[in-house]
C-alpha cells in the first residue's frame, strides 16, 4: 500500500495547475447549444488540443500524450477542480474513441480520431431508442448492407450533445431475423448525410442538450462499422462498461458538492445535519478511494473483479444524497434558484441535483446495474424474460 | 370514533375535481409558466365560486364557519391536480391567523373580503426570503418571534424569485418602516398547526398522483419483452412509495381532525403528519422518476409538474429537521411526563 | 371525523384500568415454556376468564362478551399499557377461533371455542413446513381421507406456542394431484393423539416457543375439517389476513417502544437523535391512526381497500427502527442485557428488537406484502412461477 | 500510488485461515459459549504463534515493527470465522497505545510479553461500564479525558455482564484508588484512528460472511418453484449490501494504509473507514436474516453468530452518531479553511 503521488505525477499535477491557472476561461461560458456558447467552447477545446491537453491519455500517435492511468487521473483532478467547462466532445473523449481505438483497424483511428481531439467532429451516443431504454437489446434501428453501404432507418432518443453532434456512433440492427443482442452492429454515422432529422429534446432541470435523431435511408459507408458486422453488442460493452466506470474526475467533482454542503451546513445547519453531513463525507471518501483502486487496477493490467457496477450504482445515490441533504440544509431557500440561465435553465448545485437523479436512470438504470451485480458477482440466475 | 369524512366533504372534492378539470389540464398548466402573473383568473374565480374561500372565515363574517377536516380532501385534490397557487396560505392558515389572532377591526375588514373571493392573503411563518404569490396577494400575514403581524402588500417592496418549480411564484418581500400591524392575539401554535397538517394534505395528493402515473406507465411499458411492471423491482418500489403514501395518509386525516378541535396534541399530530407526508412524497418523488426512466427526465413529459412542486413543498412549509426536532423534544417531554 | 371515544367507552376503559391494576400478576411471569410458568400463565388465563374478560370481541354464546371493534381495541390497549402477559392462547384467540367462527358449523363452534378460552386446549398454527415458508402454497403435509378419518403425514415448522400446544390448526395437503394451493384443507388437530412428535426449536433470541410438529399416520376425525375439503387456501386467509392485519394492542406496544426510547433519547442522546426520535414518533403516529381507521372500518362493516399488507410491512418496519435506534442511543451498553432470563434468553427491548426483525419475515415476508401491495392493490402483474 | 496489498500481507491471512479453521468451525465456537472464559486457549497460542501479537510491538521490544497494513486483511478473517476475543484490542490499539504513549518502564515491562503472547491487554476508550475480555487480559489501558492510563486487571474488580453475544465476554470493571498509571506520551487520537480502522476491518470481513451464507443459500432454497435467488427482490437486496460492503472496503482499506503512515487525514480517514463500514454491515446484517427466513432465526441455525457479533460491534468502537457528528465538524472545518 502506498498512497502518495510520485515526484514526477506531482510535478506534472503542478504543470496543469499553472496551465489551467493561466488559460481556462474565466467565469461560466455560454450554454454550446448557443451560437456564442458553441463558438467560446470551441475555442477552449482548441486552447486545450493545441497545448496537447485534450486528451492525455490517449497515444501519442493520434494526438494524445500517452499518458498512464495516473496522470490521466490527475488531468480528471485537476480539470475538475478548477471547474472548467464540460468537455464539448466527451461522448468521444470517453466512449466512442476509446471504443475505436479498442476495436477498430489502424485506418479507422487514423480516421476517426484526431476529428475528436480538434472538435472538427462532434460525437454523439446512439444506443437509446423509445423502446429501448435499459432494455438496449430490443434496438430497432436497421442498418441494411447492400454492398459497400449501409442504409440505416430508425429512431434514437435521449441523446446527448445530439443536436450540436456532427457523428454519431450507434448499434443498429443488421440481422432483423436475429433476436436480442445478436445482429446488432457499432458504425459510426455522420449526421450531416442526407436522411438524417435532429430534433431538440429538453431535459427536465430546463437545460437544453438531449436530442431525438432520425434516420430515414441515410447511407454510411461500411468501412464505419467498428468491429464485425453482428458482433456489435460485444463492441458496445467496452463503451458500456467505460461509461459505468468511474473516472473522469467524478470523485473530484463529488467532493466539491460535499464541500459546498458543508459549508452551508457549517452556517446554518442543525447538529443532525452536521452527523449526516458526516455520513456523506464517508461515502464521498469511500468512493474517492475506490477510484483510486480502480485507477491501479488499470495503471498495472491487473484485472480484478469488475466493481464498475458498484461504482456507478453507489456512485449515483451518493451523489443524489449529497444534493438531496444540500436542499434539506437551504430548507425554503432551496427551491429558489440564485444562478440559473436566461431560459429559466439550472445551474450549479440545484443542475446537479436534477441531473444527478438523472444519472440513477441513465448509462444503465441502477436496477439493470443490480441485476449485473447480482448475476455477475454473485452468480445469481438471471431473470427470465418474456 | 368516527375515522371517516362526511358525504358533503367528499362531494366537495369532487366537485372541485369537476369545476377545475379544464383548468388544471397539464398543457393548460403549462401554459401558465410564461404567463405575467403564472395564475389563472378562471381558477381563482371557480375557486371562490365552489366557496372554498368560505370554509374557514366564521358565520359572523360571512363564512361557512367550517373546519380544516372540510377542506383537508379539497386540498388532497389540489396536490394532485398540481395546481399552482398558494393555497394552503390562502384557503387556510390566513383566513385561521386572522380568526384567531386578529382584532375584531382586522376581522372585519379581511374576513369578509378573504370569504368572497374580492380579496386574497398570503402567509409566511418562516421570515420574508421566499413569500409564495405575494404577487397576487393584497395582504400579508407573516410571524414575527412570537408574534403574527400583517401587512398590505401595495405597501411592500417585492422582488420576484425564479423556483425550480415554474409554476411557483416566490418574492422576496421588504416591508417599509412601520407598516405592519401585529395580530393582537397570539395564535402562532393554532397557525402553524394548521399549516402542518393542510400542507401535508396537498403532499398526499401529489404523491398519489406521481404514483398513479407511475403506475399507469409500468403497466405499458416494455422492456425486456415484458412490461416493467411485471418486474419485482419495479413493483416492490412501487408498493413500498405506495404503502408510504397510504399509512401517511391516515396521520394526515386524523392531523386534520385534531386540529380542527383543537385538541390539545393538534400541534405534535399537526407535526408527524408533515412529517410523514413528506417522507413519503420524497420516496413517491424518487421512484416515479426512476421508474419512468429517460421519458421521465425530458423537458416534454409532464411528470415533472409533480416532481418539482414536490421538491418545492417539502421545505416549504417547514423541513424535516425543524419538525422532527420539535417533534422528537415534545416526545421526550411527554415520555417524562408519564414516567 | 371525531376522534373521541364515546363516554361508554370511556367507561368500559376505566373498568378495564381498574380490573387490570386490582388483579393483574405483579411482576413478570416465568417463561409458559417452564413447568412454573406454565402454571402462572394458565392462573392468569382463569382470572381472565371467570371475569369474562378472555375474549371480550367473542360472541357472548361462547363465552366472550360481544363487544364491537372499539371495545376489543380498547381492551387490547389497555391490555398492553399495563404490559400484561403474552396471552398463552394467541394463536387460539386471534387466528384459528375467528376463523372457525367464520367457516366453522355450530357443532364446530361449541366444540371448539370454549376450549380456546379456559385453555383446557392451547392452539397452534400449522401453515410453514421446512420447504413451504414464504411459498405457502407448496405445503406437503398429507392428508389421506378415509371414510370419516383423516390421516395426516408430514412436518411443520416454526411452529409458536408448539411445545405447549394441544391443538394445531393446520393446512394439509387433501388432493396430491392438485397443484399450488389448491387440494389443500383446513383442518384442526389434536396433538395428544398417537403419531405426533413434538420438537422443541429455539430462536435466536434464545427464547424457546417455536417447535418442529410431524406427523406420522395421525389419525384425525373429519368432522375436525373446517370448510370443505379442498378450500383450505380460502379459509386460511381469513387466519392470514387476520396475522397480518393490525389491531391486538401492536399500536399501544409500539408507543410505549417509543417512550421508553424517549427516554432513553433524554438522557443521553444526542440532537441528530432528537431528529430521529421525531420521526419515528410520526410514523408511530400514522400508524396508530391507521389502526382506528381499520377499527372504524370493522365496526362500521363498511370494507374499503385491504391494507392489511401495508400495515403489516410498515409496522414492522417501524418497530424495528424504533428498536435500531434505541441500540444507537445506548450505544456501547447496547449489547449488554440488563433484563434477561437464566438460560440467556432476553427480555425487554433486546427481545422485542430481534422478535421484530422476525416479524418482517413471518407471517408473509415482506417481500410477499409487495407482491401482494403491488399486484392486489396496483393491478401490476403477478411474477411468473418457475 | 499502490492500492494493493503485499504478497506477504495476503499470505498472512490464508496462514490464518488455515491455522484456526479447526478452532473457527462454527460448532466449535458454540461449544465456547458455555465454558467459564468462553476463550479457546488452543486459538490465542496459535494466534501468537503465527506472530500476530508482534506485528504492531517495534522491534526493540522484540516485535515485528510492523504497521496496520499488515494486519488489516488478517482482521478481515478474524471477522469471518467470529473470531469471538477481542482481538481489536489486544493486537492493536494495546501494543499502539504503549508504543506512541507509553514510559520506556512501561514499554520495556509491557510491549516484549504482549509481543511473545505471555501477557494480554485490553482496551477501553469510552469508560470503563462494558471492557471486553478483561477476564483474560493482564493489563488494562483506558482513556480517562486526553490521557490513556494502564493498570493490571488483577487489580480491579471485574462484574460480569452478559452480551446480546454470546461469543462475547465484557465485564464492568472498578478501579481500586490510585491503581492506574498514566502513559505519559499522549496517544489518544492515534489509538482512535486505530481502533476505528481495525474494526471496520473486522466489520467488513463479518459482513462478507453474512453474505456468503446468504448467497449460498439463495442458489438452493427453493420458493415457488424456482430458487430464491432467481428473484429481483432477493437479488436486488444482496446486490445492495454486497455493494456497500465492496465499496466500503476500498475505504478501509485505504483508511488502514494512511493510519499506518501517520498521515494528516489519518483519523478522519479511520473515521469514515468505520462509518461506512458499520452502515455496510448493518445492511449485510439486514439483508441476511431477511433473506434466510425462519430458518435463520432458529436458535439452531449459525447465521446467530454474525448477526449478533455485528449488532454489538455496530455500538463498541463508537456508534454512528459519535463518530459522524466528529466527521462531520472535521470536514466544516476542513472546507472552511479551503474557502
Amino acid at each position: 500500500m502506498d498512497l502518495n503521488f510520485t515526484p514526477e505525477q506531482q510535478a506534472f499535477r503542478r504543470e496543469l495547475q499553472d496551465w489551467f491557472a493561466a488559460n481556462g476561461p474565466k467565469g461560466r461560458l455560454d450554454s454550446p447549444y448557443s451560437e456564442p456558447g458553441l463558438s467560446q467552447h470551441l475555442e477552449w477545446e482548441k486552447a486545450l488540443f493545441e497545448a496537447g491537453y485534450a486528451a492525455p491519455g490517449w497515444p501519442k500517435e493520434v494526438g494524445g500524450m500517452g499518458a498512464d492511468a495516473w496522470d490521466q487521473l490527475i488531468y480528471d483532478e485537476e480539470y475538475a477542480r478548477f471547474r472548467l467547462p464540460e468537455r464539448l466532445n466527451k461522448m468521444g473523449l470517453v466512449h466512442g474513441g476509446p471504443t475505436v481505438e479498442a476495436h477498430g483497424t489502424d485506418e479507422q483511428k487514423q480516421r476517426f480520431l484526431p476529428g475528436i481531439l480538434n472538435c472538427e467532429d462532434i460525437w454523439c451516443q446512439g444506443f437509446s431508442e423509445p423502446g429501448a431504454g435499459s432494455d438496449l437489446a430490443a434496438i430497432r434501428t436497421t442498418g441494411r448492407i447492400n454492398g459497400d453501404t449501409m442504409v440505416v432507418d430508425g429512431q434514437k432518443i435521449w441523446t446527448s450533445q445530439g443536436i450540436i453532434a456532427t457523428t454519431m456512433f450507434a448499434l443498429v440492427r443488421t440481422d432483423p431475423a436475429a433476436k436480442g443482442h445478436k445482429g446488432l452492429t457499432f458504425v459510426i454515422i455522420d449526421l450531416r448525410s442526407p436522411g438524417v432529422e435532429i430534433r431538440p429534446l429538453g431535459q427536465l432541470h430546463g437545460n437544453p442538450g438531449f436530442a431525438e435523431v432520425f434516420f430515414e435511408n441515410v447511407e454510411v459507408p461500411m468501412e464505419n462499422v467498428i468491429g464485425e458486422v453482428g458482433d456489435g453488442w460485444r463492441v458496445a460493452g467496452t463503451s458500456l462498461q467505460l461509461e459505468r466506470g468511474t473516472g473522469r474526475g467524478t470523485h473530484t467533482r463529488l467532493e466539491q458538492a460535499l464541500v459546498d454542503l458543508a459549508r452551508d451546513t457549517g452556517e446554518r445547519g442543525s447538529e443532525g445535519q452536521v452527523e449526516e453531513l458526516g455520513r456523506l463525507a464517508a461515502w464521498t471518501f469511500a468512493y474517492e478511494q475506490a477510484t483510486y483502486a480502480a485507477t491501479h487496477e488499470i495503471a498495472t493490467g491487473r484485472t480484478g473483479p469488475d466493481v464498475s457496477s458498484i461504482q456507478k450504482m453507489l456512485y449515483t445515490q451518493i451523489h443524489t444524497a449529497v444534493h438531496e441533504q444540500h436542499l434539506a440544509v437551504l430548507g425554503a431557500d432551496a427551491e429558489v434558484m440564485t444562478d440559473h440561465g436566461p431560459d429559466g435553465e439550472m445551474f450549479g448545485m440545484r443542475r446537479n441535483y436534477w441531473h444527478g437523479r438523472g444519472a440513477e436512470i441513465y448509462a444503465g438504470s441502477n436496477e439493470i446495474q443490480r441485476n449485473i451485480i447480482s448475476e455477475r458477482m454473485l452468480g445469481l440466475p438471471k431473470e427470465p424474460r418474456g | 370514533m368516527k375515522i371517516a369524512f362526511e358525504p358533503e366533504q367528499q362531494d366537495l372534492a369532487t366537485s372541485f375535481d369537476q369545476a377545475v378539470a379544464a383548468e388544471v389540464d397539464v398543457e393548460a398548466l403549462r401554459a401558465l409558466w410564461t404567463t405575467e402573473t403564472g395564475r389563472s383568473e378562471k381558477l381563482r374565480a371557480t375557486i371562490a365560486q365552489l366557496g372554498l374561500t368560505t370554509i374557514l372565515v366564521p358565520e359572523e363574517f360571512e363564512g361557512y364557519g367550517g373546519t380544516l377536516v372540510d377542506l383537508a380532501l379539497v386540498l388532497e385534490r389540489m396536490g394532485y391536480h398540481a395546481v399552482p397557487d398558494a393555497l394552503v396560505e390562502s384557503l387556510v392558515t390566513a383566513p385561521v391567523a386572522l380568526t384567531v389572532a386578529g382584532s375584531p377591526e382586522q376581522q372585519a375588514a379581511w374576513l369578509p373580503r378573504l370569504a368572497d373571493g374580492s380579496a386574497t392573503a398570503t402567509v409566511a411563518l418562516r421570515g420574508l426570503a421566499s413569500v409564495p404569490d405575494a404577487h397576487v396577494s393584497d395582504v400579508l400575514i407573516f410571524r414575527d418571534g412570537d408574534e403574527l403581524k400583517l401587512v398590505e402588500t401595495s405597501a411592500c417592496e417585492l422582488t420576484p424569485l425564479r423556483s425550480m418549480d415554474p409554476s411557483r411564484r416566490q418574492f422576496a418581500v421588504t416591508l417599509p418602516e412601520g407598516a405592519a400591524q401585529v395580530l393582537p392575539g397570539g395564535g402562532v401554535e393554532t397557525v402553524l398547526a394548521h399549516e402542518a397538517a393542510a400542507s401535508a394534505s396537498v403532499l398526499i395528493g401529489l404523491s398519489r398522483r406521481m404514483l398513479d402515473e407511475t403506475v399507469a406507465y409500468a403497466k405499458v411499458r416494455e422492456q425486456f419483452g415484458r412490461v416493467i411492471g411485471s418486474f419485482q423491482a419495479v413493483k416492490h418500489q412501487l408498493a413500498d412509495a405506495v404503502a408510504k403514501v397510504e399509512l401517511a395518509a391516515f396521520a394526515v386525516h386524523a392531523a386534520a381532525a385534531k386540529v380542527a378541535d383543537g385538541a390539545p396534541d393538534a400541534l405534535t399530530a399537526a407535526l408527524a403528519a408533515r412529517i410523514v407526508a413528506v417522507e413519503a412524497e420524497f420516496e413517491a418523488n424518487r421512484a416515479s422518476l426512476q421508474l419512468h426512466g429517460g421519458i421521465g427526465f425530458t423537458w416534454e413529459h409532464h411528470l415533472q409538474l409533480w416532481l418539482k412542486r414536490g421538491k418545492a413543498l417539502e421545505q416549504a412549509h417547514g423541513g424535516l429537521t425543524e419538525l422532527t426536532a420539535a417533534l422528537g423534544r415534545a416526545t421526550i417531554d411527554s415520555a417524562k411526563a408519564t414516567a
